[in-house]
C-alpha cells in the first residue's frame, strides 16, 4: 500500500513537472507575445491611430490552419502584433488540422471559448466549416484557391478569399518563361506536383500552369490532357510532339530520397516545385549538381525568409543562383479575410457579401512571381509590412462604405511591379 | 573447505506454512561436510521446501539455520550462491536465447570484463575449460536453445560447480538426465564430497539413492521420519518410512459402492506428441478411476488428452453412448466432460476475474431470460447456489478470485463445472495446495458426485488419496500403465509404490 | 474509517465507476471555473457530438480489447470504410446504399484482419501494425487525385437529424446488449481474463476473436457513417488520429488495455467524452491549444496509474 | 585446425550477412531490367544514398529492437525522435552553435527523453504501450511548443551545412552502427540485456537488476532514434513538428527490417549485423520498386504485403518441423501397435 502511494506520488510529481515544463514553453511564448502586443498597443495608442483603435469593438477571430509552417508563423506574428492591435482583434489559432472533423471540433470549441468569427485555410473543408459557423452564428471566411461549391443562404458566410487557382498557374508560367524561356535551349524538366494527386487545387493549377507555360515556350502539344497529367498519382512523362523531356513526379513524403535517383540520371536540368521544395530538396539537388557537375535550375514555391534569401543571393557549386525562381504564396488573403470579418462584425455584412445573396469571392492578389535577385531583395526587405499592406491601408479598408470589391481591387493592385514601385520609393 | 565430518548446515525447529498448508513442521536437520545426503519422501513431503529455504529461494515461517557455525538467513538465491550454497532445481534455469558460456556466467560478467566490455573469447574459454574439466561434452559457444533438456541441466550443474560450492542441492534433477548424464552427475557429486563439500540429493529413484548417498533422510508430511546410514540402506524399509502418511480423521470415503458397467469414456490406443504411446483407458459410469505415478509419468498428459486439449496423433478418445470422438475441448464439454488442471492458477481459473465470472462461465445457456439474453437474477442465483453448496468462503460473488485461498480457488473451479452439470470429470491433482479441512470437503464432494452417477478420473500424486477415493487405480510409469488395482483388493501404498519407482 | 475506505476500494463499483465519476467531476470543475459557460446545454451537446465518432468506433473496439488484444488500426480501417461508403454514395446517390456499403465493408475488412491473426497465427498487435499502413495506402489508392466532396444538403440534413447520435445510440445499445446481456460479452471477457482457461472452458479463442472483430467492424461501419456526416469531405487525412484516439478513449474510460473483467461498453464513450471535455474546458479557460495534448497525456498516465495495482515484475504482455 | 574453423566461421557469417541484400538486389535488378530496362543501382551516388538511407533506417530499427524484441512496444519512440531533433536544433541555435552541435544536443535530448520514459516505466509499471501513448502526447507537445509548430529547418540555415554533407552523414551513420554493434555485442549491458530478454525471472535470480537494465534500454533507444532524426532532417531539409500522435508513423515503417534482422537473420549472424543487413535489403527493395514508377500508396502496399507474408511465414515455419515430428511419432505408434498385436 505504501509502495503504491509512493508510486502514485512519483507519477503525479513527474506528470506535474512535465506539465510545468511544457506549460512554461507555451506560456513563455504567450507572455512574450503578450508583452509585444501590449507594447505595440501602447505605441499605437500614443501614435496617430489612437482614435482609430478606440473605434473598434473588441472581437476575437479563430484561425484554423492546416499547417503551422513558416508562412503561418509570419502571419501569426503580423496578426498578433500589428493587425490585431490596429483593429482591436484578438486571435486564437488551431494546432495543424488535417481532417474536417478536427476542424469542426476546433470551430465549436472556439465558439465555446468566445470567438466571434472564423477563418480557415483548410481548402477541402470550407463548405462544411461554413455550415458549422452558420449554425453557431460565427462570421466566416474561407481561404482557398478554388471557388466555393455551395454558398447560398448562409448569411454568416462572407467570402472565399485567396488567389485563384489560375493565379498560381499564371505565376508559374511567368517564372518558367523567365528562367528558361529566353535561352532557346532544350531542357529536361522535372515538375514536382506535390499534393496534386490528392486533389489540392493550387498544386493542380501550379502543375497545369507550368505545363501550359512549357507548351507556349516550346510551342509543343501534349499527347495527353493537361489536367490528367497534373493529377497523376505516379511518375509520368508528359509526352509531346517536340520530344522535350518533361516529367511529373507526385508526392510529398520522403521527397529527397525519392527524387534524388531521378536527378542522378542527369536528364533533368530544371526542377519545378509546386510546394516548398527548397526545404526538402535543396540538399539533394546540391549533391547531384556536385556529383554530375551540372547546373540544375531550381524553381520553387516559397515565402520570404532567411534561408530563401541566402539561397537566392548565394551561388551553387556551378556558379549560378541556388534558387533561380520562386512563386510566393499570396498572403493578402489572410489580411483581406480579417478586414472582411472586421467589417461584418461592425455591421456591414451586406457589403461583404455578394449582392445576389451568396458569399463573395475575393481572389485578391496574384501570387508573386520572382525570378531576379533584385526583385527578391526589394520585396523581402525588412521594413516592408506583412503582405505589403500598411496599417493605413488596412484602416482605409475598414468602414461602413467599403465593399468586398474594394478589398479585392486593393489586392489586385499588389503586383510585383506596383509593390516594387511603392516600397522602393 | 570445512574439514570432513564437520557440521556445515544445521536446521533448527523450522516451520513453513503456505497459507494454511503445513509444508514443514518443526524440522531439525544437520548436514556434514564430505557427505552426500539423500532426501526422500513422497510428493509434497517437504524435502524440496527445506532445501530451497537453505538455498535462499524462499524464507522459513519460523525456526533458524546455522551455516558453518554462523546464523544463516539468506534473502536471495544469489546471496546463498555467493556464500557457497547452490541449488539445481527441477525447472529450467537456463535462458535458451544466449550461448552456453553466457548462461554459465550469467550475472557474473564482471569476471571477464575490462571497463564496460566483456571479453567473450575469454568467457567462452573459461566456460569450455570448466565443462571439459567436469567432463561435460558441450561446446560452450553454441546457443543454449539448440541443446536438449539434459544438456541444459548439465549446464546448470556446471554453473553451480564453478563456484566450488560448499553445499550443492540437487533437486529431482536426474529425471531429466539419461544414464550417461546421471553418471556424470554422480561423479561430480562424489568429487565435491571428496573435496570436503556436501551434497543434498533429492530423487524419487530409490536405487539411485542407495548407490549414491552416504546417508538418507526420510520426510513425510513435513516431518523428519528418520535417517539411515549407508549400511542401513534397505529399499523396503525406506518405502515403509516414506508411506503411511498420517490420516487425521476419516476423510476419505469408506464405502465399497460399486460402479456401472457402461463405459462412458474410452481412450483407444492414443498417442500424443510426448509421454503417451498407445495408451488405453476405460471409464465406467459412476466410477472413480484413480491414476497415480510420479509427476513426469505422463498422467497429467492423460487428463489433457482425454479432454481434447492435447493433440492426439493416433488413436482416439470416445465419449458417451454414441461413442462421439473427442476431437477438441468443445466436443468434450458438449458431451458433459469437465477438466480441472494441475496448474490451476493458469489453466483452470481466471485469477483476475470475479468468482461470478468464473462460476457462471459454464452456465450461460442455463441462465437465459428470453432468447439469448441472460437473466442477471438467474445467473446470480446460479452462482450463489454453488457458493453455498461448496461453502465457499468469500465476501461476495463479485470478489476477484485472486484474493481467495488455494482451497477456495479450487472450490470455484469445482463450482464452475458442477454448475455446468458435467457428467465426466477429469480432476488433475484437485487437492494440490489445499488445507486438510477443505480437502475433506472436496473428498465428500467427489463421493457425492459418484453417487449422483457422475464418472470421475482422479489424477493424483498422493497415493493415500487415490487409495482412499478410487474404485480402481491405474499406476503409470514412463507413459505406460504398470499396474491396475481394484478397490475391493484394498491395495496399500506399499503395494503401489513398487510400480511407480 | 480505514475499513470503510477499504470497502470502497474493494467494491466492484469503485473500479467500474471511477472514470465516469472523474468525468462528472471534470464537468463540474469546468462549469464552476467558467462561470456556467461550459455547462450550458448547447456546449454540452457540442461536446457530446465531438466525441461521437471516436465513441462509436471505440465502442466496437471494446469487444477486441476485452479479449486482451490490442488493435491499433481502428482509425485506418474507419478511414478506408468511410472512403468506400462515400464512393458508393457518389455512385448511387442513395443513402441506404451508403449505409449498407459502410456496414458490409467494415465487417469484411475487420473480418480479414481477424482471419490473418486467427487463421495464420500472427499476433494481433503485429497484424494491426501492418494493417495501419496497408489500409491507409489502399485508401489513398482508392481516393486517387480527388477529395470526395459529399453534397452539403445530404450531410447537413443528416447532421441536423442527429444521425451520428442516433447511430451511436443504436450501436451502443446493440453493443451493450451483446456485451453485457448475452453470453458473447462474458465469453470475450473470460478470454481476456485467462485465455488458456477460456479455451479449456470451451470458448475457442480463434472463433470468438473473429466474432469480436466482426462486431467491431459494425462499429467501424457506423463510425464511418458518422464521419461522413460530420466531415462531409473525405480526404487522405480523414480519421488520421483515430487509431490512437480509440486506444486513448478506451483506457481513459476505465478499461484495462489487456481486457478482462473490467471491460465495459460505456468505457469508450466515457473516455471519448472525457477527451473532448478536457479540450473544450481547457480552451475556455484560455489554455493554449498546444498544451492541450500534453495535459491529455498527463491525465491519461495518472488515470492508468490510479486504476491499476502495481505489479512486482515488469509488465510486457503483447507489448 | 581451430584457426581454420575460425576462418570458415567468419566466412559463413560474412556470407549470411550479404546474402539477403544481394539476393534482393539480384531479384530486383532482374525484374527492373526485364520490365523497365533500368537498373536498381546505377551510380556512385546511388550507392552513397543507399548507405545513408539504409543507415538511418537501421538506426531506427536498432531503437525499435531495444524494446520490441523484449515484448515492449514503445509508441513514444517517434515523438522522442521529433522532440529531440527539434529541441536539439533550437538549443544549438539559441546558443549560437551550429553544425555538429545540433547533433550533439539532439543526442543529449534524445537520451534524456528516452531515459524519462524508461524510468517512468520501471517505477509506474504500467503497460509499455499505454505509457507510450501518454508520453507521445506529452513529447509531441515539446517538439511543437519549442518552435511554435514550425518545426526545425536545417536547409539554408547558417552553419549547419556540415550536417547535410553526405560524407559527414555517412561517417555518423557508420559510427552509430559500429557503436551499436559494440554496445549490443561486447558490453556487460548487452549480456544483461539478452538475459532479461530471455527470462526476467532467471535474470533476476542471477542478480541482474532488471529495472536498471530496462530503463537503460529506453535510454539507448532514445539516443539512437534522435541521431536518426537529425540525419533525416539534415537530408530532407527539415523536421516537421507533428501532433495528434502521428509522429510514430516513420518509426513504425522500420518494423519490417527490425523483424527480419532480429527474428530471422539473427539465427545466422550477430543480431546487430542482421539489422543492418535487413535494413539494406529492404532499402534496396524500395529502390527497386521505385524503378517501376508506381505511386507511393502502391509501393507502400507492396511493402506491407511482404511484411505480412514474412510475419505469416515466421509464425508458421515451426509447424513444418512439428508436422515432421508428428509423422515420426505416428509411425512409432503404428509400429508399437503392430508389435503389440503380434505379441
Amino acid at each position: 500500500m505504501k509502495k503504491r502511494m509512493l508510486t502514485s506520488a512519483v507519477a503525479m510529481l513527474t506528470a506535474a513537472s512535465m506539465l510545468a515544463a511544457c506549460g512554461a514553453t507555451g506560456s513563455e511564448s504567450a507572455a512574450e507575445t503578450e508583452s509585444d502586443t501590449s507594447s505595440a498597443a501602447t505605441e499605437e495608442a500614443t501614435g496617430e491611430e489612437a482614435a482609430a483603435t478606440g473605434e473598434f469593438e473588441p472581437m476575437t477571430i479563430a484561425y484554423a490552419t492546416n499547417a503551422t509552417d513558416e508562412v503561418f508563423a509570419t502571419m501569426k506574428d503580423a496578426f498578433d502584433n500589428v493587425i490585431g492591435p490596429a483593429l482591436n482583434i484578438e486571435f486564437t489559432y488551431s494546432e495543424p488540422l488535417s481532417d474536417t472533423g478536427a476542424l469542426t471540433t476546433f470551430i465549436e470549441n472556439s465558439y465555446a471559448a468566445g470567438a466571434d468569427a472564423v477563418i480557415t485555410n483548410l481548402s477541402s473543408s470550407i463548405d462544411q466549416a461554413a455550415g458549422v459557423c452558420e449554425d453557431l452564428g460565427l462570421y466566416f471566411v474561407g481561404i482557398s484557391s478554388s471557388d466555393a461549391v455551395e454558398n447560398a443562404d448562409l448569411p454568416h458566410y462572407l467570402s472565399v478569399a485567396g488567389a485563384s487557382a489560375e493565379g498560381y498557374g499564371e505565376s508559374y508560367a511567368s517564372v518558367i518563361k523567365d528562367v528558361i524561356g529566353d535561352d532557346g535551349e532544350e531542357h529536361g524538366i522535372l515538375i514536382l506536383s506535390g499534393a496534386a494527386a490528392y486533389g489540392a487545387t493550387s498544386f493542380i493549377e501550379g502543375t497545369a500552369g507550368s505545363l501550359r507555360a512549357l507548351e507556349e515556350v516550346y510551342g509543343l502539344t501534349y499527347t495527353e490532357d493537361i489536367d490528367t497529367l497534373a493529377t497523376t498519382a505516379t511518375q509520368i512523362d508528359a509526352e509531346n510532339d517536340k520530344g522535350i523531356k518533361i516529367t511529373i513526379f507526385p508526392g510529398m513524403a520522403d521527397l529527397a530520397t525519392n527524387v534524388s535517383p531521378l536527378l542522378q540520371t542527369g536528364e533533368y536540368d530544371v526542377v519545378v516545385g509546386t510546394t516548398n521544395i527548397y526545404d526538402s530538396l535543396g540538399v539533394a539537388v546540391n549533391e547531384v549538381e556536385e556529383a554530375l557537375d551540372m547546373d540544375i535550375k531550381f524553381i520553387t514555391r516559397a515565402t520570404f525568409n532567411d534561408a530563401i534569401s541566402a539561397a537566392f543571393n548565394g551561388t551553387d557549386s556551378q556558379g549560378s543562383p541556388v534558387i533561380d525562381g520562386m512563386v510566393c504564396n499570396g498572403t493578402y488573403e489572410n489580411v483581406s479575410a480579417v478586414i472582411m470579418l472586421r467589417n461584418a462584425f461592425d455591421g456591414n455584412v451586406d457589403n461583404m457579401r455578394d449582392s445576389d445573396g451568396t458569399c463573395s469571392r475575393v481572389p485578391g492578389m496574384i501570387p508573386l512571381a520572382i525570378s531576379s535577385v533584385e526583385d527578391y531583395n526589394t520585396l523581402s526587405s525588412a521594413d516592408i509590412p506583412y503582405s505589403f499592406v500598411t496599417t493605413e491601408d488596412i484602416l482605409s479598408l475598414c468602414g461602413a462604405d467599403v465593399t468586398w470589391q474594394d478589398i479585392d481591387e486593393f489586392g489586385a493592385s499588389l503586383t510585383t511591379e506596383n509593390i516594387v514601385a511603392k516600397f522602393s520609393a | 573447505m570445512p574439514n570432513k565430518g564437520e557440521v556445515v548446515l544445521e536446521v533448527k525447529d523450522m516451520c513453513k506454512y503456505f497459507g494454511v498448508t503445513v509444508a514443514l513442521d518443526h524440522v531439525n536437520f544437520t548436514l556434514k561436510s564430505g557427505e552426500v545426503r539423500g532426501l526422500i519422501g513422497e510428493n509434497g513431503s517437504g524435502k524440496s521446501t527445506v532445501s530451497s529455504i537453505a538455498a535462499g529461494m524462499q524464507k522459513a515461517s519460523s525456526g533458524e539455520m546455522f551455516y558453518l557455525g554462523k546464523p544463516w538467513a539468506p534473502s536471495t538465491a544469489l546471496e546463498a550462491q555467493k556464500e557457497g550454497i547452490c541449488m539445481i532445481v527441477q525447472e529450467a534455469g537456463t535462458i535458451p536465447s544466449i550461448p552456453v558460456a553466457d548462461n554459465i556466467f550469467l550475472g557474473h560478467e564482471d569476471l571477464f570484463s575490462f571497463g564496460p566490455f566483456v571479453n567473450h573469447p575469454k568467457m567462452v574459454a573459461a566456460a569450455q575449460a570448466l565443462l571439459d574439466e567436469l567432463g561435460i561434452g558441450i561446446d560452450a559457444s553454441v546457443v543454449t536453445g539448440r541443446l536438449d533438456l539434459q544438456q541444459c541441466k548439465l549446464i546448470e550443474i556446471a554453473k553451480a560447480m564453478y563456484w566450488k560450492p560448499k553445499i550443492l542441492v540437487v533437486d529431482e534433477t536426474t529425471t531429466a538426465l539419461s544414464q550417461t548424464g546421471r553418471e556424470l552427475l554422480y561423479k561430480l557429486m562424489r568429487r565435491l564430497a571428496d573435496e570436503g563439500g556436501s551434497v543434498m540429493f533429492i530423487s524419487h529413484d530409490l536405487d539411485e539413492m542407495m548407490t549414491q548417498c552416504d546417508a538418507v533422510t526420510v520426510l513425510r508430511d513435513g516431518h523428519i521420519i528418520g535417517s539411515l546410514n549407508k549400511d542401513e540402506f534397505d529399499g523396503d524399509v525406506m518405502k515403509k518410512m516414506m508411506v503411511g502418511r498420517e490420516v487425521k480423521g476419516d476423510y476419505y470415503r469408506s464405502d465399497m459402492d460399486p460402479y456401472g458397467e457402461e463405459v462412458v469414456l474410452k481412450a483407444d490406443c492414443i498417442t500424443t506428441r510426448r509421454d503417451l504411446l498407445c495408451f488405453d483407458l476405460e471409464l465406467h459410469k459412476g466410477e472413480i478411476l484413480g491414476i497415480g505415478g510420479l509427476s513426469e509419468c505422463g498422467m497429467h498428459t492423460v487428463g489433457k488428452a482425454l479432454f481434447g486439449y492435447e493433440k492426439i496423433l493416433d488413436g482416439r478418445v470416445t465419449v458417451g453412448p454414441q461413442h462421439t470422438v473427442v476431437k477438441d475441448v468443445e466436443t468434450a464439454i458438449k458431451n458433459g466432460m469437465a477438466y480441472t488442471s494441475k496448474d490451476r492458477d493458469h489453466e483452470s481459473v481466471g485469477l483476475p476475474g470475479s468468482i461470478r465470472d468464473n462460476i457462471a462461465s459454464t452456465g450461460y445457456i442455463k441462465n437465459l431470460l428470453v432468447g439469448p439474453i441472460i437473466s442477471f437474477k438467474k445467473e446470480k442465483a446460479y452462482v450463489e447456489k454453488e457458493i453455498t453448496d461448496l461453502s465457499l468462503k468469500c465476501a461476495s460473488q463479485y470478489h476477484s478470485v485472486n484474493t481467495l485461498s488455494g482451497g477456495n480457488k479450487q472450490k470455484v473451479v469445482f463450482g464452475k463445472w458442477i454448475g455446468g452439470d458435467a457428467d465426466i470429470l477429469i480432476l488433475d491433482c484437485p487437492t494440490r495446495g489445499i488445507d486438510i479441512g477443505v480437502k475433506a470437503s472436496m473428498y465428500q464432494l467427489i463421493y457425492k458426485m459418484k453417487k449422483e452417477g457422475r464418472s470421475i478420473v482422479l489424477i493424483s500424486e498422493e497415493l493415500p488419496e487415490l487409495i482412499g477415493m478410487s474404485d480402481r487405480i491405474l499406476i503409470m510409469k514412463d507413459g505406460q500403465v504398470t499396474h491396475e488395482a481394484m478397490r475391493a483388493d484394498h491395495p496399500t501404498e506399499h503395494d503401489l509404490i513398487e510400480y511407480m519407482i | 474509517m480505514q475499513s470503510t475506505l477499504l470497502k470502497v476500494k474493494e467494491s466492484r463499483w469503485t473500479s467500474r465507476l471511477l472514470s465516469p465519476i472523474i468525468l462528472v467531476l471534470l464537468i463540474l470543475v469546468f462549469a464552476i471555473a467558467t462561470g456556467g459557460r461550459f455547462s450550458n446545454p448547447r456546449n454540452l451537446k457540442m461536446i457530446l457530438e465531438q466525441a461521437l465518432v471516436v465513441g462509436t468506433v471505440a465502442t466496437g473496439a471494446v469487444f477486441i480489447f476485452a479479449t486482451g488484444n490490442v488493435n491499433i488500426s481502428m482509425g485506418a480501417t474507419t478511414a478506408l470504410v468511410t472512403t468506400i461508403a462515400a464512393k458508393a454514395y457518389m455512385a448511387t446517390e442513395s443513402v441506404p446504399v451508403m449505409f449498407l456499403v459502410a456496414l458490409v465493408a467494415g465487417v469484411i475488412i475487420m473480418g480479414l484482419t481477424a482471419l490473418l491473426s486467427t487463421w495464420l497465427d500472427v499476433r494481433v498487435l503485429y497484424v494491426t501494425v501492418v494493417m495501419m499502413t496497408l489500409l491507409s495506402s489502399i485508401q489513398m489508392s482508392i481516393l486517387g487525385s480527388a477529395n470526395i466532396q459529399l453534397p452539403y444538403d445530404m450531410t447537413s440534413g443528416m447532421g441536423d437529424a442527429n444521425v451520428p447520435l442516433i447511430l451511436f445510440i443504436v450501436f451502443f445499445i446493440i453493443a451493450t446488449v451483446l456485451f453485457h446481456f448475452t453470453a458473447l460479452g462474458r465469453k470475450l471477457r473470460y478470454i481476456g481474463i485467462n485465455d488458456v482457461c477460456a479455451e479449456l472452458t470451451g470458448f475457442k479463442r480463434s472463433r470468438y476473436l473473429l466474432i469480436a472483430f466482426l462486431v467491431a467492424g459494425v462499429g467501424v461501419g457506423f463510425g464511418a457513417l458518422s464521419t461522413i456526416v460530420r466531415n462531409g469531405t473525405i480526404t487522405t487525412d480523414t480519421c488520421s488520429t483515430l487509431n490512437m484516439d480509440c486506444m486513448l478513449a478506451i483506457v481513459l474510460g476505465g478499461m484495462s488495455c489487456f481486457g478482462g473483467s473490467r471491460s465495459n461498453t460505456y468505457s469508450a464513450i466515457v473516455g471519448a467524452v472525457m477527451v473532448t471535455v478536457l479540450n473544450n474546458g481547457l480552451l475556455m479557460l484560455g489554455v493554449s491549444n498546444t498544451i492541450l495534448q500534453a495535459v491529455r497525456g498527463v491525465v491519461f498516465i495518472i488515470l492508468v496509474c490510479a486504476s491499476q495495482t502495481r505489479p512486482q515484475g515488469l509488465p510486457s504482455r503483447d507489448g | 585446425m581451430k584457426q581454420q574453423n575460425k576462418a570458415v566461421k567468419l566466412l559463413k557469417s560474412v556470407v549470411a550477412t550479404v546474402a539477403l541484400p544481394l539476393a534482393v538486389w539480384a531479384i530486383m535488378e532482374v525484374i527492373a531490367v526485364v520490365f523497365t530496362g533500368s537498373h536498381v543501382i546505377s551510380s556512385n551516388l546511388d550507392v552513397r544514398n543507399l548507405i545513408r538511407s539504409a543507415g538511418i533506417s537501421a538506426a531506427i530499427a536498432f531503437a525499435l529492437s531495444m524494446n520490441i524484441t523484449s515484448g515492449r512496444m514503445d509508441l513514444s519512440l517517434g515523438s522522442q525522435r521529433v522532440a529531440a531533433t527539434i529541441l536539439g536544433g533550437v538549443v544549438a541555435e539559441a546558443l549560437g552553435l551550429g553544425g555538429v552541435w545540433v547533433l550533439i544536443f539532439a543526442l543529449v535530448f534524445g537520451t534524456v527523453l528516452g531515459a524519462v520514459v524508461g524510468v517512468l516505466y520501471v517505477t509506474l509499471r504500467i503497460p509499455p504501450m499505454v505509457l507510450g501513448i501518454g508520453m507521445a502526447c506529452i513529447y509531441e507537445c515539446f517538439g511543437f511548443a519549442a518552435t511554435d509548430g514550425v518545426g526545425l529547418r536545417l536547409v539554408g540555415t547558417e552553419g549547419v551545412d556540415l550536417l547535410s554533407n553526405m560524407n559527414f552523414t555517412i561517417v555518423v551513420v557508420l559510427i552509430i552502427l559500429v557503436a551499436m554493434l559494440i554496445l549490443m555485442t561486447y558490453t556487460k549491458f548487452s549480456y544483461k540485456f539478452r538475459a532479461v530478454r530471455g527470462s526476467q525471472q532467471i535474470a533476476r535470480n542471477s542478480g541482474i537488476n532488471i529495472f536498471v537494465n530496462v530503463a537503460l534500454c529506453y535510454l539507448v533507444a532514445g539516443l539512437v532514434v534522435s541521431a536518426s532524426g537529425v540525419l533525416d532532417a539534415a537530408f530532407a531539409g527539415s523536421m516537421a513538428a507533428s501532433m495528434g500522435l502521428t509522429s510514430n508513423g516513420s518509426v513504425m515503417q522500420n518494423m519490417f527490417p527490425m523483424m527480419i534482422g532480429c527474428n530471422f537473420l539473427s539465427k545466422y549472424v550477430n543480431q546487430s549485423v542482421g539489422i543492418v543487413s535487413a535494413a539494406v535489403a529492404v532499402r534496396i527493395m524500395t529502390m527497386g520498386l521505385n524503378c517501376f514508377n508506381m505511386s507511393e500508396a502502391m509501393s507502400n502496399s507492396i511493402n506491407m504485403f511482404l511484411f505480412i507474408a514474412y510475419l505469416v511465414w515466421q509464425s508458421n515455419a515451426w509447424k513444418l518441423d512439428r508436422m515432421r515430428a508428428d509423422k515420426k511419432r505416428i509411425a512409432e505408434a503404428k509400429a508399437f501397435k503392430a508389435a503389440r498385436a503380434a505379441a
